[in-house]
């Protein structure tokens, strides 16, 4: 469960999170869409605190947090509670393909190396990359690697999983077997909340759709109502530039 | 009295043949001398090595007792050292290429390039003839390369003390020649750190260089190396 | 020629003696010099107002002032300010010399190799749950180390050569044994150059060291 | 304490003559150092079979000899095989000591630089007709230096305190100066802090007129 | 006009290239499709020899090569027939916008400043970036670097220009407007072949599609004759994978 009321962010005089209020409830998958610049990942990195708010209250799972003060303990308390998929992998490069999902195990969860293995090989097997294990990342497609991201994020456990836009950054060819995987964990109930450009992958696996603009929500509802009978100007715009490239942008 | 006692002195290895090494043992002149004072006093000697910048700064700073290293006696020094009585005398010499017929005397410097070296008290005592400011005065940070630099003729004189070049223009072979009576006498002796405690050292090193002159070992010495005595004062020139 | 090959080729024996306190002073003040300057570039890296400005005044102290003289303030002149510092022995008073020094030429390579391994390296760990600490020394300095290794063997040669001037000190390692050995034969030329063999035979030996350390550290960067 | 505060600063006028000199010497075999790095940068980059290897031996020896040996056999050493080379003066071997040396390390520095440019740059170049050498000085070169400014900054800083060595072939600069007041007043620990200071300041100096240089070049890569 | 006959290229013991047959009219567009690692990039990077290929003759324009010998001037002068537009952008990062135009025109055509900076101001005109002639590239958008990539193919006048998929690094939303420029000059019959995985846009603007598998040629022909009716079970699978994405792939 993700609850988010009154978020505010600037940097230095942008304005880029204007008081958002989300609420996701447990096992919920939520995709976020809106043009760039609108402040999605700013929001995602918020959530886990790689982004400082200014403002706002944030509550993940047990863990409940006040962007104006809180505590070294309270923030690695709360980033604990989440995990995140990131546009371009950002797997550890020194590490293999297993060594990436066991190292969060080792060292965050302080598990037993064998122990560790376990896991690791088992989520490895689940995102299909078994045969991949002893890869270095730069060896892998970015298909591969951002499922080894995935597993990743995974593999600790964390209450809710964060994917900003998983994969915009792979080849067209790609970005299914990245989807398949996403949609398989969205199936088991998995808390997420997901950023994305793929209209079609979030009609299709999404509880709720929110859409932003300018450090906004603009509408929110299920994926029906805010993709096919969007209320407001502003997503019916975003939603016919984005959906049928390139022939309408052309003419 | 002495005994198991431990004086430290320093020196440089680099001057062929008063402080040099053969093989890894530390020998020359100097060495010898202070060994056999040390003989007579009863000390240990523990030798430390090092350039000579780091010699006045290991004697200044308590690190050494004294250094035997062709130490000569100036105005300078004597104001911040004590020395001993002189275990030898010196002079500042000049040398050329054996063919150089135009430099026989030290007037015939004017106009010449000479070299001096630093830190020794050569390079002072060439700066300090009268006509000096005609003289084109080099100075070198180190002995190593002069007689390469003179045999070269990149210089046309080379200023040092007379007992070295003597020596090592014998060693080397190299055709270079003395000219005319050195432009200074010296004294060369053992410095100290000025502070009381070491009057009676001084005292001590006093009595052992004037036994070591009265059995004629300091004679001998200075024979071995040099094939003269240049423990006494020549009263010719 | 003038060149006396029977001594130059007996010469050797003796220097090679000295290659085992060259190479000993040379690591221990390396390792020394790199512990501190990891610290200082991880210091500086976070640019703290003043602490930044001073440190940087400090270093560039350190990189700017001849090692001869930064050797000779160590060793000669702290005791004149500060009596204790006469305990310090000339090998301590060159160790410390060297490390200082070279801890500050480290500190910039070591800054410039941890700005280069990505931003998301570490948010990464973070979104996994590992604390920066644990960030640094698992996932972020590994990766810096392979950046900052050729420049740091360029400083490791510098500092084997340094050590030479741990002479003025009272140190006799290589290269005064070198100076030493030429004055007693007047053979410079010879005996320079047997020094200067000896000394690119180390650098030969260290760069193929180096070389191996590096293909090992590329292995998960090669396609 | 025993420091001479009178002498001390009437040591600065005596010195402050001599930098001039120091920063001839460091400048000019500096940029003599820069051709040559550059040019062995460029051959060496294209790993010539035979060569690649011979230049490596032979950029070792330059890397790995301490300057001193590398003076002393240039100005001492050569003439005894080569005798014509007996006309080379001081001043003349210490700027081909230093800038030989230097090169070696900066060719590597440069090789860094010009691998960091990204291959992309030269395709541009050459699909759009341009050749090799104008893709070099157009495009190439310019976003290299960037990257290599840090690097020859810190090599830079090092000549100039190496011109001190070349004081062994007769060459008073600063550094020589300062041994020579020193040796002469036995006030060593005076001199040398002067010494260090005045290096100190020109090593601010100039680090401001580097970090200048920088923000200027890189302009075009600030968001 | 380009000719190119029986291309090969080998990567060590891969082969990239295996017989390659392609003519272009003057004027035409081609466009090229086709799996990752098929060798479609590989193909634009041989025609001007930015790969060196191993066998074939390759005519542009007025100059022939034969790949297995030629001399560095014939290559020069077959390099000066094509300009090229990457994926990547790859803008002269140390010059301006309007800099990189201009840059060609100074160096490879030799012109005066002046002259150059008056053709420069009128493509940036044309690409619609006129008032971003003095920022440098990192300032720019990704589309808005792209379309200075081809205005800066297009300064120098050659007789084809290479686009390796031009758009495939965009945001979404910026596809269209690089696209529309693209358009703009295939319009105005300037000989082009074009690698995209932008179906609709190869539909509309190409005279010809070539679909290439495995180094290979597979199947060519009209838009509607390959996009629409494949004869080729490679080419069916392929378009059915890259065209509707993601439902398909999930299924
Ligand atoms: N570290 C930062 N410093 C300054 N401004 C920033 C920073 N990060 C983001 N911004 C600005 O904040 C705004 C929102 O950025 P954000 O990355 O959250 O947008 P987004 O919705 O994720 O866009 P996209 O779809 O392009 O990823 C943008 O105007 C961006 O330029
Ligand atoms: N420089 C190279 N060295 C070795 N192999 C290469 C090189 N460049 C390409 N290849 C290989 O050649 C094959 C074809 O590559 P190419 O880039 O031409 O494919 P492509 O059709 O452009 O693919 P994509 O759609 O992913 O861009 C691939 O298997 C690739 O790995
Ligand atoms: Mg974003
Ligand atoms: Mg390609």
């Amino acid at each position: 469960m993700i609850k988010v009321h009154g978020l505010r962010k600037k940097f230095k005089d942008l304005i880029v999170l204007d008081g958002i209020d989300i609420e996701v409830k447990q096992g919920e998958t939520v995709a976020i869409i809106g043009p760039s610049g609108s402040g999605k990942s700013t929001l995602l990195r918020c959530l886990n605190l790689l982004e400082k708010p200014d403002e706002g209250h944030i509550q993940i799972g047990d863990i409940m947090l006040n962007a104006k003060k809180y505590s070294r303990k309270e923030a690695n308390e709360l980033r604990r509670q989440t995990a995140m998929v990131f546009q371009h992998y950002n797997l550890f490069k020194n590490k293999t393909a297993l060594q990436n999902i066991i190292e969060p195990l080792l060292v965050s969860k302080k598990m037993k190396y064998d122990e560790a293995k376990k896991v690791g090989e088992a989520l490895i097997e689940q995102v299909g990359l078994a045969h991949k294990a002893d890869n270095y990342p730069i060896t892998l497609s970015g298909g591969q690697q951002q499922r080894i991201g995935i597993a990743r994020a995974l593999a600790v456990q964390s209450h809710a999983i964060l994917l900003d836009e998983p994969t915009s950054s792979l080849d067209p060819e790609l970005v299914g077997e990245v989807l398949q995987v996403i949609k398989q964990i969205a199936e088991k109930q998995t808390t997420m909340i997901i950023v994305t450009h793929e209209m079609d992958f979030a009609r299709e696996v999404a509880d709720k759709v929110i859409f932003m603009a300018d450090g906004h929500i603009v509408e929110q509802g299920t994926p029906t109502a805010v993709l096919d009978h969007p209320q407001n100007p502003r997503t019916k715009r975003f939603l016919q530039q984005s959906i049928s490239l390139p022939e309408y942008s052309l003419v | 009295e002495n005994e198991g006692k431990v004086l430290k002195v320093g020196s440089t290895g680099l001057v062929y043949p008063f402080s040099f090494k053969e093989g890894e043992k530390l020998q020359g002149f100097d060495i010898e001398v202070v060994e056999k004072i040390a003989d007579k006093l009863g000390y240990e000697i523990d030798w430390q090595l090092t350039d000579f910048s780091g010699l006045m700064g290991q004697l200044e700073s308590g690190k050494l007792d004294t250094v035997a290293n062709q130490v000569a006696v100036t105005a300078v020094r004597e104001e911040k050292f004590n020395f001993s009585e002189a275990y030898a005398y010196d002079g500042t010499q000049i040398i050329v290429k054996k063919d150089n017929n135009d430099i026989e005397s030290v007037e015939d410097l004017k106009g010449k390039k000479v070299a001096s070296v630093l830190g020794s008290n050569h390079a002072a005592n060439l700066e300090g003839l009268d006509f000096a400011n005609e003289i084109d005065i080099k100075t070198y940070e180190a002995h190593d390369g002069m007689l390469n630099e003179l045999d070269f003729g990149r210089i046309d004189a080379y200023a040092n003390g007379k007992n070295i070049l003597l020596a090592e223009i014998e060693k080397s072979g190299l055709p270079l020649k003395a000219v005319g009576d050195p432009i200074s006498k010296e004294r060369v002796a053992f410095p100290f750190v000025k502070d009381d405690k070491n009057d009676e050292l001084i005292e001590a090193f006093n009595q052992a260089l004037a036994e070591l002159h009265e059995d004629g070992t300091l004679k001998e010495l200075s024979e071995k190396y040099f094939k003269e005595d240049v423990t006494v004062e020549k009263v010719s020139n | 020629m003038n060149f006396e090959v029977q001594y130059f080729l007996e010469v050797f024996p003796s220097l090679i003696k000295y290659i085992p306190l060259t190479i000993g002073l040379a690591v221990l003040s390396m390792i020394l010099a790199i512990m501190m300057g990891l610290i200082i570039a991880l210091i500086t890296n976070k640019r703290i107002p003043v602490i930044y400005q001073l440190l940087n005044i400090i270093l560039s102290f350190f990189r700017g002032t001849p090692m001869l003289v930064l050797l000779f303030l160590i060793y000669y002149g702290l005791p004149q300010l500060f009596p204790s510092f006469s305990v310090i022995n000339s090998i301590t008073a060159a160790i410390i010399g060297l490390s200082v020094k070279n801890a500050a030429y480290l500190s910039e390579i070591f800054r410039a190799a941890l700005k280069s391994v990505d931003e998301g390296q570490l948010e990464a760990c973070l979104s996994v749950g590992m604390t920066r600490v644990q960030s640094l020394f698992r996932i972020i300095l590994p990766q810096a180390i392979r950046n900052a290794i050729p420049a740091t063997g360029n400083i490791f040669i510098g500092v084997i050569k340094e050590t030479s001037l741990a002479f003025t000190l009272g140190v006799v390692e290589l290269f005064a044994q070198g100076k030493m050995m030429a004055s007693a034969s007047l053979r410079y030329f010879e005996t320079y150059l047997a020094v200067a063999i000896i000394y690119w035979a180390l650098t030969i030996i260290y760069s193929n060291l180096q070389e191996l350390m590096e293909r090992k550290m590329s292995k998960p960067y090669i396609k």
